[in-house]
Protein backbone atom coordinates (compact mmCIF):
# COMPACT_ATOMS: atom_id res chain seq x y z
CA UNK A 1 0.00 0.00 0.00
CA UNK A 2 1.44 3.34 -1.13
CA UNK A 3 1.41 6.08 1.87
CA UNK A 4 -1.14 7.89 1.11
CA UNK A 5 -3.49 4.61 0.91
CA UNK A 6 -2.77 4.28 4.49
CA UNK A 7 -3.58 7.68 5.03
CA UNK A 8 -6.94 7.49 3.41
CA UNK A 9 -7.73 4.00 5.31
CA UNK A 10 -6.47 5.68 8.71
CA UNK A 11 -8.75 8.49 7.75
CA UNK A 12 -11.69 6.41 7.02
CA UNK A 13 -11.28 4.57 10.19
CA UNK A 14 -11.30 7.60 12.38
CA UNK A 15 -14.15 9.23 10.62
CA UNK A 16 -16.65 5.64 10.54
CA UNK A 17 -17.87 4.87 14.00
CA UNK A 18 -19.08 1.31 14.37
CA UNK A 19 -19.26 -0.39 17.49
CA UNK A 20 -21.86 -3.89 19.18
CA UNK A 21 -21.51 -3.59 22.42
CA UNK A 22 -23.62 -5.34 25.48
CA UNK A 23 -23.44 -2.01 26.97
CA UNK A 24 -26.40 0.61 26.69
CA UNK A 25 -26.12 3.21 23.93
CA UNK A 26 -25.47 6.73 24.93
CA UNK A 27 -27.02 9.12 22.83
CA UNK A 28 -24.55 12.04 24.42
CA UNK A 29 -21.65 9.89 23.85
CA UNK A 30 -22.73 9.78 19.93
CA UNK A 31 -23.44 13.90 19.62
CA UNK A 32 -19.70 14.28 20.67
CA UNK A 33 -18.38 13.08 17.87
CA UNK A 34 -21.12 14.16 15.63
CA UNK A 35 -20.16 17.76 17.04
CA UNK A 36 -18.18 19.16 14.14
CA UNK A 37 -18.00 23.19 13.09
CA UNK A 38 -18.02 22.99 9.60
CA UNK A 39 -21.11 20.34 9.68
CA UNK A 40 -24.96 21.96 9.84
CA UNK A 41 -26.97 19.23 9.69
CA UNK A 42 -26.67 16.14 11.96
CA UNK A 43 -29.75 13.14 11.07
CA UNK A 44 -30.17 10.22 13.95
CA UNK A 45 -31.96 7.66 14.01
CA UNK A 46 -32.75 5.24 17.53
CA UNK A 47 -33.92 2.43 17.14
CA UNK A 48 -35.89 1.50 20.63
CA UNK A 49 -37.60 -1.84 21.94
CA UNK A 50 -41.34 -1.77 21.70
CA UNK A 51 -43.57 -2.78 24.17
CA UNK A 52 -46.01 -4.92 22.13
CA UNK A 53 -46.36 -6.89 19.20
CA UNK A 54 -49.34 -8.00 17.06
CA UNK A 55 -51.28 -7.42 20.65
CA UNK A 56 -49.05 -9.08 23.06
CA UNK A 57 -46.81 -7.67 25.25
CA UNK A 58 -43.40 -7.96 24.81
CA UNK A 59 -41.08 -8.37 28.09
CA UNK A 60 -37.92 -8.01 26.22
CA UNK A 61 -35.71 -8.01 23.52
CA UNK A 62 -32.23 -9.98 22.77
CA UNK A 63 -29.98 -9.69 20.07
CA UNK A 64 -27.41 -11.69 18.76
CA UNK A 65 -24.44 -10.57 16.02
CA UNK A 66 -21.75 -12.71 14.18
CA UNK A 67 -19.20 -10.06 15.54
CA UNK A 68 -16.60 -11.55 13.03
CA UNK A 69 -18.89 -11.21 10.19
CA UNK A 70 -20.59 -7.93 11.50
CA UNK A 71 -17.62 -5.58 11.67
CA UNK A 72 -16.50 -6.01 8.20
CA UNK A 73 -20.24 -5.91 6.84
CA UNK A 74 -20.39 -2.79 8.94
CA UNK A 75 -17.45 -0.90 7.19
CA UNK A 76 -18.69 -2.09 4.14
CA UNK A 77 -22.09 -0.90 4.91
CA UNK A 78 -20.00 2.39 5.96
CA UNK A 79 -18.30 2.83 2.68
CA UNK A 80 -21.56 2.29 0.43
CA UNK A 81 -23.27 5.25 2.34
CA UNK A 82 -20.11 7.33 1.71
CA UNK A 83 -19.71 6.29 -1.57
CA UNK A 84 -23.91 7.24 -2.24
CA UNK A 85 -22.97 10.30 -0.04
CA UNK A 86 -19.87 11.73 -0.51
CA UNK A 87 -20.38 14.91 1.65
CA UNK A 88 -20.73 13.04 4.96
CA UNK A 89 -18.29 13.56 7.54
CA UNK A 90 -18.98 11.51 10.00
CA UNK A 91 -20.92 8.35 10.35
CA UNK A 92 -22.17 6.82 13.71
CA UNK A 93 -23.41 3.08 13.56
CA UNK A 94 -23.81 1.61 16.93
CA UNK A 95 -25.84 -1.80 17.88
CA UNK A 96 -26.04 -3.05 21.31
CA UNK A 97 -26.12 -6.87 21.91
CA UNK A 98 -27.90 -9.69 24.59
CA UNK A 99 -31.33 -8.05 26.31
CA UNK A 100 -32.43 -4.70 25.89
CA UNK A 101 -35.28 -3.67 28.02
CA UNK A 102 -38.68 -1.94 26.87
CA UNK A 103 -37.78 1.71 25.63
CA UNK A 104 -33.84 1.34 25.32
CA UNK A 105 -32.13 1.46 21.99
CA UNK A 106 -30.85 -1.53 20.61
CA UNK A 107 -29.51 0.84 17.29
CA UNK A 108 -28.41 4.56 16.87
CA UNK A 109 -27.46 5.48 13.40
CA UNK A 110 -26.41 8.73 13.15
CA UNK A 111 -24.29 11.65 10.09
CA UNK A 112 -23.50 14.91 10.29
CA UNK A 113 -22.77 16.67 6.98
CA UNK A 114 -22.42 19.69 5.58
CA UNK A 115 -26.05 20.10 4.38
CA UNK A 116 -28.82 18.09 5.30
CA UNK A 117 -30.24 16.19 2.69
CA UNK A 118 -27.43 14.33 2.62
CA UNK A 119 -26.73 13.25 6.95
CA UNK A 120 -30.99 12.63 6.50
CA UNK A 121 -30.77 10.45 3.35
CA UNK A 122 -27.22 8.45 4.45
CA UNK A 123 -29.05 7.92 7.82
CA UNK A 124 -32.07 6.75 6.12
CA UNK A 125 -29.76 4.43 3.84
CA UNK A 126 -27.67 2.81 6.71
CA UNK A 127 -30.12 1.81 8.85
CA UNK A 128 -32.21 -0.21 5.16
CA UNK A 129 -28.70 -1.50 4.64
CA UNK A 130 -28.04 -2.97 8.44
CA UNK A 131 -31.31 -4.57 8.33
CA UNK A 132 -31.08 -6.08 5.23
CA UNK A 133 -27.19 -7.07 5.22
CA UNK A 134 -26.06 -6.86 8.84
CA UNK A 135 -25.72 -10.47 10.50
CA UNK A 136 -27.60 -9.43 14.10
CA UNK A 137 -30.78 -11.76 15.15
CA UNK A 138 -33.62 -10.35 17.28
CA UNK A 139 -35.65 -12.48 20.00
CA UNK A 140 -38.70 -11.36 21.35
CA UNK A 141 -39.59 -12.64 24.50
CA UNK A 142 -43.49 -12.00 25.67
CA UNK A 143 -45.35 -11.80 28.45
CA UNK A 144 -47.39 -15.47 27.86
CA UNK A 145 -44.23 -17.32 28.17
CA UNK A 146 -43.19 -17.72 23.86
CA UNK A 147 -40.77 -16.25 22.14
CA UNK A 148 -40.01 -15.25 18.50
CA UNK A 149 -37.36 -15.00 16.17
CA UNK A 150 -37.72 -11.89 14.65
CA UNK A 151 -37.42 -11.80 10.03
CA UNK A 152 -36.98 -8.02 8.99
CA UNK A 153 -38.89 -8.00 6.19
CA UNK A 154 -36.80 -5.65 3.58
CA UNK B 1 -11.54 -37.37 -2.13
CA UNK B 2 -9.55 -35.14 0.01
CA UNK B 3 -11.41 -33.65 2.99
CA UNK B 4 -10.58 -30.57 5.32
CA UNK B 5 -11.97 -29.91 8.49
CA UNK B 6 -14.13 -26.81 8.78
CA UNK B 7 -16.61 -25.01 11.09
CA UNK B 8 -20.09 -24.78 10.94
CA UNK B 9 -21.08 -21.88 13.47
CA UNK B 10 -25.61 -21.37 13.84
CA UNK B 11 -26.95 -18.23 14.86
CA UNK B 12 -30.33 -17.67 15.66
CA UNK B 13 -33.60 -19.89 15.61
CA UNK B 14 -30.54 -22.12 13.69
CA UNK B 15 -28.86 -22.14 17.15
CA UNK B 16 -31.44 -22.47 19.22
CA UNK B 17 -32.91 -25.85 17.22
CA UNK B 18 -29.17 -27.15 17.16
CA UNK B 19 -28.60 -26.23 20.99
CA UNK B 20 -24.96 -25.78 19.58
CA UNK B 21 -22.69 -22.61 18.70
CA UNK B 22 -20.25 -24.51 16.95
CA UNK B 23 -19.96 -27.90 15.72
CA UNK B 24 -16.87 -29.22 13.67
CA UNK B 25 -16.98 -30.99 10.60
CA UNK B 26 -15.48 -32.63 7.36
CA UNK B 27 -16.08 -31.92 4.00
CA UNK B 28 -14.26 -32.70 0.48
CA UNK B 29 -12.25 -29.88 -0.34
CA UNK B 30 -13.60 -28.96 -3.56
CA UNK B 31 -17.35 -29.05 -2.18
CA UNK B 32 -19.78 -26.34 -3.50
CA UNK B 33 -22.48 -24.47 -2.19
CA UNK B 34 -25.89 -27.10 -2.80
CA UNK B 35 -23.07 -29.77 -1.01
CA UNK B 36 -22.12 -27.55 1.99
CA UNK B 37 -26.28 -26.74 2.37
CA UNK B 38 -27.30 -30.09 1.87
CA UNK B 39 -24.60 -31.61 3.97
CA UNK B 40 -25.60 -29.17 7.06
CA UNK B 41 -29.52 -28.92 6.27
CA UNK B 42 -30.14 -32.85 5.50
CA UNK B 43 -27.40 -35.11 6.63
CA UNK B 44 -25.76 -33.77 9.60
CA UNK B 45 -28.31 -31.25 11.12
CA UNK B 46 -31.75 -33.05 9.78
CA UNK B 47 -33.63 -31.09 12.50
CA UNK B 48 -32.46 -27.62 10.37
CA UNK B 49 -35.17 -28.85 7.76
CA UNK B 50 -38.10 -26.64 8.76
CA UNK B 51 -36.41 -23.19 8.74
CA UNK B 52 -33.86 -24.45 5.45
CA UNK B 53 -35.86 -22.56 2.87
CA UNK B 54 -35.43 -19.28 4.90
CA UNK B 55 -32.01 -19.85 5.38
CA UNK B 56 -28.43 -18.92 3.78
CA UNK B 57 -24.83 -19.80 4.05
CA UNK B 58 -22.04 -17.24 4.85
CA UNK B 59 -18.53 -18.90 4.08
CA UNK B 60 -15.44 -17.60 5.99
CA UNK B 61 -17.50 -14.33 6.86
CA UNK B 62 -19.00 -13.81 2.69
CA UNK B 63 -22.64 -14.23 2.27
CA UNK B 64 -22.91 -16.76 -0.36
CA UNK B 65 -25.92 -17.84 -2.46
CA UNK B 66 -26.93 -21.04 -4.26
CA UNK B 67 -24.68 -20.16 -7.30
CA UNK B 68 -21.87 -18.58 -5.57
CA UNK B 69 -18.42 -19.79 -5.88
CA UNK B 70 -16.89 -21.18 -2.44
CA UNK B 71 -13.49 -21.59 -1.73
CA UNK B 72 -12.75 -24.04 1.20
CA UNK B 73 -9.58 -24.02 3.28
CA UNK B 74 -8.77 -25.74 6.25
CA UNK B 75 -10.28 -24.54 9.07
CA UNK B 76 -12.98 -22.69 7.11
CA UNK B 77 -16.15 -20.72 9.26
CA UNK B 78 -19.62 -22.03 7.56
CA UNK B 79 -22.08 -19.64 9.23
CA UNK B 80 -25.94 -20.58 9.18
CA UNK B 81 -27.59 -17.63 8.54
CA UNK B 82 -31.23 -17.41 9.47
CA UNK B 83 -33.48 -14.25 7.79
CA UNK B 84 -31.62 -11.26 9.66
CA UNK B 85 -33.62 -9.68 12.47
CA UNK B 86 -30.47 -6.43 13.42
CA UNK B 87 -31.89 -2.96 13.67
CA UNK C 1 -66.92 22.92 19.32
CA UNK C 2 -67.97 19.50 20.77
CA UNK C 3 -66.22 18.16 23.52
CA UNK C 4 -65.08 15.61 21.59
CA UNK C 5 -63.46 17.99 19.02
CA UNK C 6 -62.12 19.87 22.10
CA UNK C 7 -60.66 16.38 23.33
CA UNK C 8 -59.33 15.95 19.99
CA UNK C 9 -57.47 19.60 19.97
CA UNK C 10 -56.10 19.19 23.43
CA UNK C 11 -54.68 15.66 22.35
CA UNK C 12 -52.89 17.17 19.01
CA UNK C 13 -51.51 19.64 21.20
CA UNK C 14 -50.23 17.17 23.99
CA UNK C 15 -48.05 15.07 20.80
CA UNK C 16 -46.86 18.19 19.08
CA UNK C 17 -44.06 20.15 20.81
CA UNK C 18 -43.63 23.45 19.68
CA UNK C 19 -40.89 25.97 20.79
CA UNK C 20 -39.07 28.93 20.22
CA UNK C 21 -36.86 30.07 22.55
CA UNK C 22 -33.67 31.81 22.83
CA UNK C 23 -32.49 29.23 25.14
CA UNK C 24 -30.30 27.07 24.25
CA UNK C 25 -31.67 23.86 22.65
CA UNK C 26 -31.51 20.64 24.80
CA UNK C 27 -31.16 17.28 22.98
CA UNK C 28 -31.69 15.38 26.34
CA UNK C 29 -35.00 17.63 26.80
CA UNK C 30 -36.44 16.15 23.37
CA UNK C 31 -35.30 12.90 24.06
CA UNK C 32 -37.72 12.49 26.95
CA UNK C 33 -40.47 13.27 25.57
CA UNK C 34 -39.81 10.97 22.34
CA UNK C 35 -39.52 7.93 24.83
CA UNK C 36 -42.49 5.77 23.94
CA UNK C 37 -42.90 2.18 24.91
CA UNK C 38 -45.17 1.64 21.59
CA UNK C 39 -42.71 3.44 19.13
CA UNK C 40 -39.63 1.65 17.97
CA UNK C 41 -38.05 4.30 15.73
CA UNK C 42 -36.99 7.90 16.85
CA UNK C 43 -35.67 9.79 14.16
CA UNK C 44 -33.93 13.38 14.75
CA UNK C 45 -32.34 16.38 12.43
CA UNK C 46 -30.73 18.78 14.64
CA UNK C 47 -29.24 22.03 12.39
CA UNK C 48 -26.21 23.86 13.57
CA UNK C 49 -24.33 26.77 12.93
CA UNK C 50 -21.78 26.00 10.66
CA UNK C 51 -17.94 28.03 11.08
CA UNK C 52 -17.65 29.36 7.62
CA UNK C 53 -19.94 30.38 4.43
CA UNK C 54 -18.28 30.49 1.10
CA UNK C 55 -14.88 30.56 2.43
CA UNK C 56 -15.70 33.20 4.92
CA UNK C 57 -15.24 32.83 8.51
CA UNK C 58 -18.26 32.79 10.51
CA UNK C 59 -18.56 34.51 14.23
CA UNK C 60 -21.98 34.19 15.04
CA UNK C 61 -26.29 33.39 13.53
CA UNK C 62 -28.41 35.01 14.51
CA UNK C 63 -32.03 34.41 14.02
CA UNK C 64 -35.14 36.53 14.37
CA UNK C 65 -38.87 34.88 14.32
CA UNK C 66 -42.40 36.42 13.70
CA UNK C 67 -43.64 34.60 16.43
CA UNK C 68 -47.36 35.29 15.84
CA UNK C 69 -47.33 34.16 12.88
CA UNK C 70 -44.44 31.34 13.22
CA UNK C 71 -46.29 29.36 16.00
CA UNK C 72 -49.46 29.06 14.05
CA UNK C 73 -47.64 27.87 10.53
CA UNK C 74 -45.74 25.33 12.93
CA UNK C 75 -48.96 24.01 14.14
CA UNK C 76 -50.15 24.00 10.65
CA UNK C 77 -46.94 22.15 9.66
CA UNK C 78 -47.03 19.46 12.23
CA UNK C 79 -50.60 18.65 11.18
CA UNK C 80 -49.29 18.68 7.39
CA UNK C 81 -47.21 15.73 8.46
CA UNK C 82 -49.53 13.91 10.72
CA UNK C 83 -52.02 14.04 7.72
CA UNK C 84 -48.93 12.43 5.70
CA UNK C 85 -47.61 10.60 8.15
CA UNK C 86 -50.66 9.25 10.64
CA UNK C 87 -48.37 6.66 12.55
CA UNK C 88 -46.38 8.97 14.28
CA UNK C 89 -46.86 9.77 17.93
CA UNK C 90 -44.85 12.33 19.05
CA UNK C 91 -43.38 15.25 16.61
CA UNK C 92 -40.94 17.95 18.12
CA UNK C 93 -39.97 21.24 15.94
CA UNK C 94 -37.96 23.24 18.26
CA UNK C 95 -36.05 26.29 17.35
CA UNK C 96 -33.60 28.67 18.58
CA UNK C 97 -33.77 32.01 17.87
CA UNK C 98 -31.41 35.46 18.83
CA UNK C 99 -27.43 34.62 18.50
CA UNK C 100 -26.27 30.91 17.92
CA UNK C 101 -22.56 30.25 18.49
CA UNK C 102 -20.94 28.14 16.26
CA UNK C 103 -21.74 24.34 16.43
CA UNK C 104 -24.75 25.26 18.92
CA UNK C 105 -28.16 23.68 17.17
CA UNK C 106 -30.61 26.63 15.94
CA UNK C 107 -33.23 23.25 15.02
CA UNK C 108 -34.60 20.33 16.64
CA UNK C 109 -36.93 18.20 15.05
CA UNK C 110 -37.75 14.61 15.80
CA UNK C 111 -40.46 12.16 15.84
CA UNK C 112 -41.29 8.89 17.10
CA UNK C 113 -43.46 6.04 15.47
CA UNK C 114 -43.68 2.62 15.74
CA UNK C 115 -41.81 2.07 12.48
CA UNK C 116 -38.91 3.84 11.23
CA UNK C 117 -40.24 5.22 7.59
CA UNK C 118 -42.85 7.37 9.59
CA UNK C 119 -40.18 8.66 11.93
CA UNK C 120 -37.40 9.09 8.91
CA UNK C 121 -39.69 10.81 6.30
CA UNK C 122 -41.66 12.81 8.85
CA UNK C 123 -38.95 14.70 10.44
CA UNK C 124 -37.41 14.83 6.48
CA UNK C 125 -40.75 16.43 5.83
CA UNK C 126 -40.85 18.94 8.93
CA UNK C 127 -37.98 20.04 7.79
CA UNK C 128 -38.28 21.09 4.34
CA UNK C 129 -41.37 22.35 5.25
CA UNK C 130 -39.83 24.78 8.31
CA UNK C 131 -37.59 26.31 5.45
CA UNK C 132 -40.18 26.80 3.13
CA UNK C 133 -42.75 27.65 5.04
CA UNK C 134 -41.79 29.61 8.71
CA UNK C 135 -41.34 33.14 9.14
CA UNK C 136 -38.16 32.81 10.74
CA UNK C 137 -34.62 34.79 9.54
CA UNK C 138 -31.01 33.94 9.69
CA UNK C 139 -28.32 36.57 9.80
CA UNK C 140 -24.97 35.58 9.21
CA UNK C 141 -21.99 37.65 10.58
CA UNK C 142 -18.52 37.01 9.26
CA UNK C 143 -15.29 37.75 10.39
CA UNK C 144 -13.92 40.45 7.91
CA UNK C 145 -16.99 42.68 9.69
CA UNK C 146 -19.76 41.81 6.92
CA UNK C 147 -22.95 40.43 7.25
CA UNK C 148 -25.49 38.49 5.10
CA UNK C 149 -29.67 38.04 5.41
CA UNK C 150 -29.63 34.66 4.45
CA UNK C 151 -32.02 32.90 1.92
CA UNK C 152 -33.42 29.21 1.98
CA UNK C 153 -32.98 27.60 -1.68
CA UNK C 154 -36.48 25.82 -1.32
CA UNK D 1 -62.61 56.84 0.58
CA UNK D 2 -62.92 55.26 4.62
CA UNK D 3 -59.32 54.70 5.20
CA UNK D 4 -58.16 52.59 8.36
CA UNK D 5 -54.87 52.07 11.14
CA UNK D 6 -53.19 49.25 10.06
CA UNK D 7 -49.76 48.29 11.43
CA UNK D 8 -47.09 47.47 9.51
CA UNK D 9 -43.96 44.76 10.37
CA UNK D 10 -40.58 44.75 9.27
CA UNK D 11 -38.99 41.78 9.70
CA UNK D 12 -34.78 40.58 8.44
CA UNK D 13 -33.43 42.67 5.90
CA UNK D 14 -36.43 44.70 5.77
CA UNK D 15 -35.92 45.55 9.58
CA UNK D 16 -32.93 46.60 8.87
CA UNK D 17 -33.19 48.48 6.12
CA UNK D 18 -36.16 50.64 7.22
CA UNK D 19 -34.34 50.80 11.07
CA UNK D 20 -37.61 49.53 12.72
CA UNK D 21 -39.61 46.96 13.69
CA UNK D 22 -43.42 48.11 12.91
CA UNK D 23 -45.54 51.32 11.29
CA UNK D 24 -48.62 52.80 11.56
CA UNK D 25 -49.86 53.42 8.20
CA UNK D 26 -53.74 54.37 7.24
CA UNK D 27 -54.97 52.50 4.11
CA UNK D 28 -58.51 52.19 1.93
CA UNK D 29 -60.66 49.61 3.28
CA UNK D 30 -61.08 47.45 0.10
CA UNK D 31 -57.14 48.04 -0.73
CA UNK D 32 -56.09 44.76 -2.30
CA UNK D 33 -52.77 43.13 -2.09
CA UNK D 34 -51.26 45.16 -5.00
CA UNK D 35 -52.24 48.30 -3.49
CA UNK D 36 -50.71 47.42 -0.30
CA UNK D 37 -47.44 46.17 -1.83
CA UNK D 38 -47.19 49.72 -3.61
CA UNK D 39 -48.14 51.63 -0.72
CA UNK D 40 -45.60 49.87 1.11
CA UNK D 41 -42.61 49.53 -1.18
CA UNK D 42 -43.23 52.84 -3.40
CA UNK D 43 -44.84 55.33 -1.31
CA UNK D 44 -43.69 54.97 2.18
CA UNK D 45 -40.73 52.85 2.22
CA UNK D 46 -38.77 53.40 -1.16
CA UNK D 47 -35.93 52.27 0.41
CA UNK D 48 -37.31 49.00 0.26
CA UNK D 49 -37.45 48.74 -3.59
CA UNK D 50 -34.35 47.37 -4.18
CA UNK D 51 -36.10 43.95 -2.06
CA UNK D 52 -39.47 44.38 -3.18
CA UNK D 53 -39.21 41.62 -5.86
CA UNK D 54 -37.96 39.12 -3.02
CA UNK D 55 -40.51 40.10 -0.85
CA UNK D 56 -43.90 39.15 0.16
CA UNK D 57 -46.66 40.45 2.32
CA UNK D 58 -48.58 38.44 5.22
CA UNK D 59 -51.84 39.68 6.57
CA UNK D 60 -52.91 39.24 9.72
CA UNK D 61 -50.48 36.41 10.17
CA UNK D 62 -51.41 34.54 6.27
CA UNK D 63 -49.05 34.62 3.86
CA UNK D 64 -50.18 36.17 0.75
CA UNK D 65 -49.61 35.75 -3.14
CA UNK D 66 -49.89 38.81 -5.83
CA UNK D 67 -53.80 37.22 -6.72
CA UNK D 68 -54.77 36.54 -3.18
CA UNK D 69 -57.81 38.15 -1.92
CA UNK D 70 -57.14 40.57 1.14
CA UNK D 71 -59.40 41.40 3.92
CA UNK D 72 -58.05 44.28 6.16
CA UNK D 73 -59.54 45.43 9.10
CA UNK D 74 -58.86 48.47 12.01
CA UNK D 75 -54.94 47.26 13.33
CA UNK D 76 -54.54 44.82 10.56
CA UNK D 77 -51.14 43.49 11.30
CA UNK D 78 -49.11 43.97 7.69
CA UNK D 79 -45.80 41.82 7.74
CA UNK D 80 -43.12 42.83 5.26
CA UNK D 81 -41.62 39.22 4.81
CA UNK D 82 -38.31 38.81 2.64
CA UNK D 83 -37.13 35.23 1.88
CA UNK D 84 -37.18 33.23 4.74
CA UNK D 85 -34.31 31.89 6.19
CA UNK D 86 -35.44 29.50 9.26
CA UNK D 87 -34.00 26.23 9.67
Amino acid sequence: ATEKEVFEVIEAISRDFIKITSQTLELDAAMKLLRLPNCGATSIFIGTTRDTFDGKEVLQLSYESYDEMAYPELRKLCSSVRATFPTVERLIVWHRVGEVPVTEASVIIAAASPHRKDAIQAVSMAIDELKARIPIWKKESYADGEHSWKENEE
Amino acid sequence: METIPIRVLFFGKAREIVKCDEQSERVPVDADYQRLFKMIFEERFPELKEIASSCMLAVDQHFCRPDSKVELYPNSEIAVIPPLSGG
